[in-house]
């Protein structure tokens, strides 16, 4: 084997790759959790480990270890690959942006257009595991988070391509090596492009103001009512890892991602950034209360575009340089 | 007496001077509080009367009571609020068959829905008069709040002899 | 086998249904979700869907109607599951027991693992019935 | 071409109610077309379990009737009982009743508040509320006893006093939920998405308001002022000067608002009833054996106008006892509101008019005319749908 081979493999096993991802998660699912019980002025998880920090591994153990119900209706086979699709996106979508320096792992000319199609997949896939298990309440979680991908899709990918027409390059590194040559963050540059983005993401995401595909008091649990278990416990994981690409997305695009070239550096600087955004994100999921999908389909087109589209025409303008 | 009470004899002059001696029993207990029996044959005429034309609009709720070979149904009419008219009528056992009056005040659906499900009484012209808080697979026969069926009577029939 | 035995121990996820009692023991329970005794730190969520729970919360004498749903909740739930009955009315019926309509307690459904008396319990006493479920589960 | 619609069902078992109640809900799309509840979860038969105990033990069980508005049952029985005794309870006996009866509108309110955020997702109003409701929580455990179901009343009176040090310890805590409760208001009128989620939701227009009898808050935010407290005075409400707040946008909002500026009212009432609490006697010995009669009870409890009904036959037991709890009335107005919303909508508009399936379980509106067991597998629910479909 040569050298340079195993070092790819560690990469992608073991540092900004797999374990590193996955314990992200199951970090930023830790922090969230504390954060979103502070404000609403309780503990949130305090026993399983330090202050709780193991909780959301416990839950991954436990849902690993219990039985896994296909329901008799149920269209086995989708049904059995959702929550693998569910995992797997936004782990490969995470391998494009860059973690431990300028490089990502994999970095190509093009690759925001590929991570814009990783997004929508991740929207299908939520409406195919809806549509599989046949029960009502997945099936209509299903329709609603189709429904809501019509909403958030364009203006975030209005507000992801921003950045790229600034720097003028449609690879995530080089517009963070864009960023850390010209030392200026997206985020002062394109204020409203970041708002549109956070938004559609929370959207991406089903935190609370846009949660309508699993709206807990409406439809149950929403489209993923029916799963259990083994398959349960990947959806969460799923999920997490989603929330960690959000959080790094927004530090890549807008915050200058890890901007030095010493690896030990970046990766501090890339923590710092994304736990920061994973803050924002979770503090807007504790001011608001739930949208009604017609209401946020007609504010995603009413307010949303129209702000992505004056983004535009400002940077043609030049002032998104 | 306040001059409250002497609304409610006038109200009961009113209902006297409508039906004259159907009107089989009238009391004011107290202050906004009037009982009156009617004969059945009446019924109608007075329920549409006292809604109508003395503005008793709200429904409170109408109670069954197993009297022994007949069922009282009592009609909680209200009036603004105030005062509360129970209009009474008594129905035999053998011909548990009293008007609906849904049709002219539509909360009563549910009411008169419970004293068919407990007791039996048929409203004809009721819009769906199907079981109602009693569980599914009741038997039909069965009428709880009669008195001659006591709560063992009950539960064994219910059961059919089953564990409790 | 420590480390499934921990997970479960860990995070029990519970869901609440109410078989028809006086809804006090229902606030009691939600109660204890709140800041004020916030069972989350023990790592208890209240889950909508009964694949999703670990632990069925049961409240209330169960009515005839309701029997079969009940049933049904604990056949849909996956399987190293439990249920705590909270209230009198659960173990026993209690005023209700020689009602027509009601069953009596929950153990003549189905099975229960840990009884919580009181009508209705305050959450501390909620709290102390999940902890001897936890320590049920722990000694396996 | 019309789809066949699906059918919804919410609950027996639903995360967002704490009781079991069952709506099915025929469904275009998101829009509701048809709603059919079926509750009867919680029928335990208590009418008929009264009519074999005593008055003292019937007072055990009907407070048990319902955990959130317990305390309005119990004054309603006493009322009924203590009328057709003819039998007059010490004032003191009545302050106290009205003070406990305030209390517990405003636990209630809150609590109602709470759910109502939970439903429309904002977890950290419901949060907050709850937080917040432990105030009259311990005042209310301060006074009785216990949290829930306070077992103040008896027949012939109250069972506990209030002594000076309890009357300062409420009215401590009750300068605290005012101002809660002043900033919830603030915030419900400010905050966007609440209003987005509650204004103009579940309309009532007053016309059908009154013709399907509706009661309490649902009634008086659709701008008709009608008060079991004002209208028929009971206890001590004829003393103690209070206004009935209504409210005319007839939709989920004014009623959290008509809510909110009862809490106000209730805090007013309390300090009031302090400051008069005449002294003496609280209890008066009552015969356990009832003369022949009957008598209509009227309480304004937290959702509405409660009424019992109570013939006695002169035996230590009663005839016949009847209890139409407030959510009964409610329940033919909130199917008119659902019909024609959506389905995002259907949670809150439920918890609009507050409903307590404990107490109401005396009734319920259609039962399902077909099948048994209640989930429809796929395979049913499409043969359904277009058997359904095809009867169209």
């Amino acid at each position: 084997m040569v050298p340079e081979g195993i070092a790819a493999l560690i990469q992608i096993l073991l540092f900004p790759g797999f374990l590193f991802l996955i314990a992200l998660a199951f970090f930023y699912e830790w922090v969230d959790r504390k954060l979103l019980a502070k404000l609403q002025n309780r503990y949130g998880p305090l026993y399983t480990g330090p202050s709780g920090l193991l909780q959301p591994f416990a839950d991954f153990i436990k849902l690993l270890s219990k039985e896994d119900i296909t329901p008799k209706a149920a269209d086995k086979f989708m049904f059995s690959c959702a929550p693998l699709f569910m995992l797997s996106f936004p782990l490969l979508a995470l391998f494009l942006v860059p973690a431990a320096g300028l490089k990502a792992l994999i970095s190509f000319e093009g690759d925001l257009i590929f991570l814009m199609f990783l997004f929508t997949l991740i929207a299908v896939t939520i409406f195919i595991a809806g549509w599989s298990s046949v029960n009502r309440f997945s099936t209509v979680g299903g329709v609603r988070a189709a429904f809501q991908m019509l909403g958030y899709e364009i203006p975030m990918t209005l507000a992801m391509v921003g950045p790229a027409i600034a720097a003028r390059t449609l690879s995530i590194s080089q517009i963070v090596g864009w960023q850390s040559q010209n030392a200026a963050w997206f985020i002062w540059l394109q204020p409203i492009g970041f708002a549109i983005f956070v938004l559609c993401l929370l959207a991406e995401l089903e935190f609370i103001p846009f949660d309508i595909p699993e709206a807990e008091t409406e439809i149950v649990a929403g489209w993923f009512t029916e799963f259990s278990g083994r398959k349960l416990a990947l959806i969460r994981l799923g999920k997490d890892v989603e929330l960690v690409l959000a959080a790094s997305l927004i530090t890549s695009l807008f915050l200058g991602g890890p901007n030095s070239s010493l690896p030990i550096l970046a990766v501090g600087f890339f923590l710092f950034k994304t736990t920061l955004a994973v803050v924002l994100l979770t503090t807007l999921r504790a001011l608001f209360a739930r949208f009604r999908v017609d209401q946020m389909i007609a504010g995603a087109w009413k307010y949303l575009l129209p702000l992505a589209i004056l983004q535009m025409i400002l940077i043609q303008l030049g002032f998104g340089r | 007496m306040t001059e409250e009470t002497t609304e409610e004899n006038e109200i009961v002059r009113k209902m006297k001077h409508l039906i004259g001696k159907n009107v089989l029993e009238s009391e004011v207990t107290r202050p906004r509080r009037i009982f009156i029996l009617v004969n059945k044959k009446v019924f109608g005429k007075a329920i549409r009367y006292l809604t109508k034309r003395m503005d008793f609009s709200h429904v409170s709720t109408i109670t069954g009571v197993d009297v022994g070979e007949e069922i009282e149904v009592i009609y909680h009419l209200n009036r603004a609020g105030t005062t509360e008219l129970s209009l009474k009528v008594r129905v035999a056992k053998d011909k548990l068959v009293l008007p609906t009056i849904t049709d002219i005040i539509p909360g009563a659906t549910l009411y008169e829905r419970e004293v068919h499900d407990i007791l039996g009484v048929i409203f004809e012209g009721h819009p769906d008069l199907s079981p109602v808080i009693l569980p599914e697979g009741w038997p039909s026969d069965v009428y709880p709040l009669r008195k001659e069926w006591t709560i063992k009577k009950i539960q064994k029939k219910v059961t059919k002899g089953g564990k409790r | 086998m420590g480390l499934l035995k921990w997970g479960r121990t860990k995070s029990p996820w519970i869901i609440h249904f109410n078989t028809g009692g006086c809804n006090a023991c229902d606030i009691e329970v939600v109660a204890a979700l709140m800041p004020r005794y916030d069972i989350e730190r023990f790592g208890i969520i209240i889950r909508g869907s009964p694949r999703h729970a670990d632990v069925l919360v049961v409240t209330g004498p169960v009515t005839r109607q309701v029997k079969d749903r009940l049933v049904r909740i604990y056949e849909q739930m996956p399987e190293p599951k439990s249920v705590i009955a909270v209230g009198s009315c659960a173990i026993s019926g209690a005023p209700f027991a020689d009602c027509y309509n009601v069953y009596g307690g929950i153990d003549t459904v189905i099975p229960v693992d840990v009884y919580v008396p009181g009508c209705p319990p305050k959450p501390e006493a909620i709290i102390n019935g999940i902890v001897k479920l936890i320590e049920k589960l722990k000694a396996g | 071409m019309s789809y066949p619609t699906i059918r919804i069902p919410f609950g027996p078992q639903h995360p967002f109610h704490i009781e079991p109640e069952y709506f099915m809900f025929e469904v275009d799309g998101e829009r509701v077309v048809g709603v059919k509840p079926r509750i009867g979860y919680v029928h335990r038969g208590i009418e008929k379990a009264t009519e074999d105990r005593t008055f003292i033990q019937n007072l055990y069980l009907i407070e048990r009737i319902c955990g959130i508005c317990s305390h309005a049952h119990t004054t309603c029985y006493t009322q009924a009982i203590e009328e057709i005794l003819g039998v007059e309870i010490p004032p003191r006996a009545k302050f106290i009743r009205t003070i406990i009866a305030e209390l517990e509108r405003i636990h209630n309110h809150y609590l109602w508040l709470g759910l109502a955020a939970h439903e429309i997702g904002f977890e950290t109003l419901f949060m907050y509320s709850w937080r917040d409701r432990e105030i009259v929580m311990d005042l209310l455990e301060l006074v009785s006893g216990n949290r829930v179901h306070y077992a103040m009343n008896t027949i012939g009176g109250v069972r506990r006093d209030v002594t000076p040090e309890i009357v300062e310890k409420i009215r401590k805590g009750l300068d605290a939920l005012e101002e809660r409760m002043r900033y919830y208001k603030k915030i419900a009128m400010t905050e966007p998405t609440i209003s987005k989620r509650a204004t103009g939701i579940g309309i009532l227009k007053p016309k059908d308001a009154i013709a399907l009898c509706a009661v309490g808050p649902t009634l008086r935010a659709s701008g008709i002022k009608r008060d079991v407290r004002a209208d028929d005075p009971y206890i001590a409400y004829d003393e103690i000067p209070f206004n009935v707040i209504t409210y005319d946008g007839c939709d989920v909002i004014s009623r959290l608002f008509v809510r909110c500026d009862e809490v106000f009212e209730s805090v007013n009432i309390i300090r009031y009833a302090m400051e008069h609490l005449p002294e003496g006697k609280i209890r008066i010995k009552v015969p356990r054996r009832v003369p022949e009669g009957e008598a209509v009870s009227r309480v304004e409890a937290p959702r509405g106008e409660l009424i019992h009904y109570a013939k006695t036959s002169g035996t230590t037991k009663p005839e016949r006892y009847k209890v139409r709890s407030p959510t009964l009335g409610n329940i033919p107005s909130l199917c008119k509101m659902l019909v024609g919303g959506y389905i995002a909508d259907i949670p809150i508009v439920i918890a609009g008019i507050d409903p307590c399936f404990s107490c109401t379980d005396r009734m319920a509106f259609v039962n399902i005319n077909n099948n048994k067991q209640w989930i429809l597998s796929g395979e049913e629910l499409r043969r359904y749908a277009i058997k359904w479909y095809r009867k169209e």
